[in-house]
């Protein structure tokens, strides 16, 4: 028997298993999840799938990852090396199929805030978050996937404080009719749960992974669930994912980490 | 299962774009609008015109780099083109190009002058998924006055502010030196405007001199200056480019551009010199390399050629 | 004259942009508005902000990378920033930036949230000569409806396009690989959007681990990010991003930064544990490097870093 | 005694003389006395200057001549090579010091038309010009320099029949009335004459190459020359000039065929 996943390479094999060969995905700060699930379905199911990392860096192959999704490091052995044009373009054309989010909060219709906490008590803020670089990537790509390491009420809160991040809005219709045309979130991963969002654009529990009880779920969001459990089990990790993710993509055990 | 077993093998094999050069042209239907890519006559597609021009293709809209040379004019003697836009068209120091001249006195051919800003302007507006891009230096000029791509003026500034609209090609061809499967190309001369004629366009059919290695790419990603993912078809096309260069490979072939200018004096003498022989006769690029004396003479352009 | 006599050697020398640190940065006074390159802890003109701070600049404008980092908050919490333009200032995997956090929370700096688009758009409309440049990209963000910079935002296609209004700051600082004493500048790591502060700034000082021959430039044209026409002053500045990473020379030093973070807990603190010991004290690049450990100890970071 | 100058040597030492040190000059299609100017100048009194060629490629240094300006043989042995974004915020941004533009028609107010002939007859033109691909760099960069290897009453005309590339417009101060605040044209040089512009922007020549005879000059000239001759003589170049242009430049004597 091997190690049991930790947290990280449990939600880096989910979000692998949700991206599509062919795809063009784009990550941002604070991304180690999300590039390692990126260079692992490159070695699973998507081959064919572009990873453009914050710097530019195209496809990089480095044999390890480096925690750092900005790392000098990833540049040697890429494909290419994007310029600042290029990032102002891809802010705008709508050409990445996938971009990744955290946020300090994430509210039950996906919205994302990495700016500022408490602003409804006065002009200052009661916490100034980092900001985000690429709020648009939010609006033009083709879907958004979130996930957060950490899940409490102070993170999945009811509606953010400061919206940084375009997820559904109000939810309902209210993205489209903001003008906004591409899908926006559709999954959300958490060391818990992975999320998904009904029709009417609020976010559900799909699956809730294992050793993880319902009540935890119920107790640990900050907004209401807007189906009822028991619901389904995450399927586990296969030895095949966890060994490709541990032998090829995460030779140093970052995720581990 | 077992930590210390060997590690799987990748489960899918990644998607080759090399592509034949008669079937990557066949993403170019009749009545497409085309982007043309390379400067003067340096880095044309000239393969990938020369087998449009083979399989019949006509009624084309269009564009190209803001200097433009053989490839345009070809298109435009073999009455494919319906109407340009562009910037200019010659063959730099070697003189006038004859079939577009001719076009634009006879109107055969709606040429819609543009210049640099205009032409990049409108690209760059599809690039930023913009209605139109201002543009506001083209102060004092009849293009501001006189062209159609010089747009609804008063959004952005001021009546004097063009604002060409959004230009989106089908399909757009270039030449490069080398590329792999994947679609990663480089340049050894200038790129110029090729990346942004790919990036504005919604295919893209790039032909090389060379197909390389991925990992040839991997170990100068800076001078990756297409990334694979905006590439549709990569097509190994040596000497594709000739008559015109392609840095590092082969020099322009001057004997051959000034001959096509000659036989352009008429459009009956250039059919009959030029576009027969060389381009509707020979009906694959090797047969065009013969018809033109061969890649060992080609080669020797580099150095003969001044 | 005879045609066969010795060619006459070039008249006057080129003027070298090879210029000392604390002249450079003489460039900077108080009040100017200052564009501070890299992405997060990479290519961070660290350098030559421990050498502004020690000046005792103060009353900033600054903007930065739309992801910035170590540089920012340093200048922040020095207390010599009074206005900043910002999409992201974090220290990425290690967390939260002290300083910029604390000043955003007490409202002792004015920090207009950006992002990445509006922070370009912003540069852009200053390459372009615009007054402003339309960026369609913020809808239903709380950036478009409270972000100063989204602007005035009808003047080209309706009221959920922003239109930044043209930045352009005095000086940019920026530090990179390698550069010759023209300031031809070239990158190992990623450019980022240097080249786009660069050309936006009206002076341009670029720090660089190592100087090369003009001819060791020309022996890689296509690897030259900012040509030299662009740059004032050009600073040999080995380990000058410490304890930021410069690529292909170190990695960012994860001890030191984790030091800096953990002095930041408090602005007392960080005075008396960062500010005091590695900036305001060593008087030159030597004697912070030596602060730090020295050369040999940087020169490990690249194998020890994870 | 060596061989006297040819006529595009003398008119790329002239032009050669107006450059100055520290500019940033941009040339054209069928550029090759520009070009060789800017390295000449580089090489006697302003080594400094910035070249960049109309492909964007700066400061070649091919140890020759290369006769189209787009040569990628001007590539290996350069200091950069531009992208089409330099390009384009080129062609806006007014960075650029000098500009250089022959033309197929040039009138009295330094206006250039590349476009087109005879359109006041009717919507096709009786001669289809090959256009300008930089038109904007005219309105954009701080002076312009024109040159003609042609010099007759068909080049040098009362107007341009379509203004592609802005001069002085009508003369006086229409220029600076029509929002454009660069210099504009100050100077022509031709194998006659180099002609500058007096205070109402009128083309008048400056002086009268060697050889040529005033009365030539009016001949060939198909405008109105505002001051009367005889006009001041071309210094003629200096050794010096020739001897570097024929061995550091022009190794292989392009601009001698």
């Amino acid at each position: 028997m091997t190690d049991a996943p930790t947290s990280d390479e449990l939600m880096t094999i989910l979000i692998a298993r949700e991206l599509r060969n062919g795809e063009l995905a784009v990550t941002g700060a604070s991304s180690l999840v999300p590039v390692a699930a990126c260079l692992l379905a490159q070695q699973l199911h998507a081959p064919d799938l572009t990873l453009i990392l914050p710097s530019g860096v195209v496809n990089p192959r480095p044999g390890r990852l480096y925690r750092s999704a900005a790392d000098g490091r990833w540049v040697p052995g890429a494909e290419a090396v994007g310029s600042g044009y290029d990032l102002f373009e891809m802010s705008e054309n709508g050409r990445l199929d996938v971009m990744f989010y955290g946020g300090v909060q994430i509210d039950r219709h996906g919205n994302v805030n990495l700016t500022a906490t408490g602003l409804d008590q006065g002009p200052l803020p009661a916490f100034r978050g980092p900001g985000l670089a690429n709020t648009s990537f939010a609006v033009v790509s083709g879907r958004i996937i979130l996930f957060s390491a950490g899940h409490t009420p102070r993170t999945f809160v009811e509606r953010v404080d400061y919206l940084t991040a375009a997820g559904h809005l109000d939810g309902g219709s209210s993205r489209a009719d903001a003008g906004i045309t591409t899908q926006g979130p559709v999954l959300c991963v958490t060391p818990l749960v992975t999320f998904d969002f009904d029709e009417a654009h609020r976010m559900r529990v799909r699956s809730v992974h294992h050793g993880v009880s319902d009540d935890e779920v119920v107790a640990r969001t900050g907004f209401h669930l807007p189906t009822e459990p028991p619901w389904p089990r995450t399927p586990p990790p296969t030895t095949d994912e966890l060994a490709t993710l541990r032998h090829i993509v995460d030779g140093t055990g970052e995720l581990r980490a | 299962m077992d930590a210390s077993s060997p590690p799987p093998a990748a489960r899918t094999v990644r998607t080759s774009k090399a592509t034949a050069l008669s079937e990557a042209v066949a993403l170019v239907p009749s009545g497409s609008f085309v982007a043309l890519g390379g400067l003067w006559f340096h880095n044309n597609p000239s393969a990938a015109v020369h087998e449009l021009i083979r399989q019949g293709v006509e009624g084309l809209t269009i564009v190209a780099a803001p200097p433009s040379s053989y490839a345009v004019d070809l298109l435009i003697g073999a009455g494919a083109v319906r109407t340009a836009y562009l910037a200019h068209v010659s063959f730099d120091h070697l003189g006038m190009a004859p079939n577009f001249r001719r076009a634009g006195e006879s109107g055969e051919v709606e040429i819609i002058d543009g210049d640099e800003a205009l032409l990049l302007g409108g690209l760059m507006a599809t690039l930023e998924a913009l209605p139109k891009h201002p543009v506001h230096s083209l102060k004092g000029t009849d293009l501001l006055r006189r062209s159609p791509l010089a747009g609804s003026s008063d959004a952005f500034g001021g009546a004097d502010v063009a604002a060409p609209a959004a230009m989106a090609p089908d399909v757009c061809l270039l030449h490069a030196q080398e590329a792999d499967i994947y679609g990663n190309v480089r340049y050894e001369g200038t790129p110029f405007c090729d990346p942004l004629l790919a990036k504005a366009s919604h295919k893209v059919i790039v032909c090389v001199d060379r197909l390389v290695d991925n990992d040839e790419i991997r170990r100068e990603p800076h001078l990756t200056v297409i990334p694979g993912y905006l590439v549709d078809a990569v097509v190994e096309t040596p000497y594709g480019a000739h008559p015109c260069a392609s840095q590092g490979h082969y020099a322009h072939d001057e004997e051959r551009l000034t001959a096509y200018m000659a036989a352009g004096r008429t459009a009956a003498g250039w059919r009959s010199d030029y576009l027969e022989p060389y381009v509707l006769r020979p009906r694959t690029p090797q047969e065009y390399l013969a018809a033109v004396g061969g890649a060992e003479r080609i080669e020797r352009l580099a150095s003969v050629v001044s």
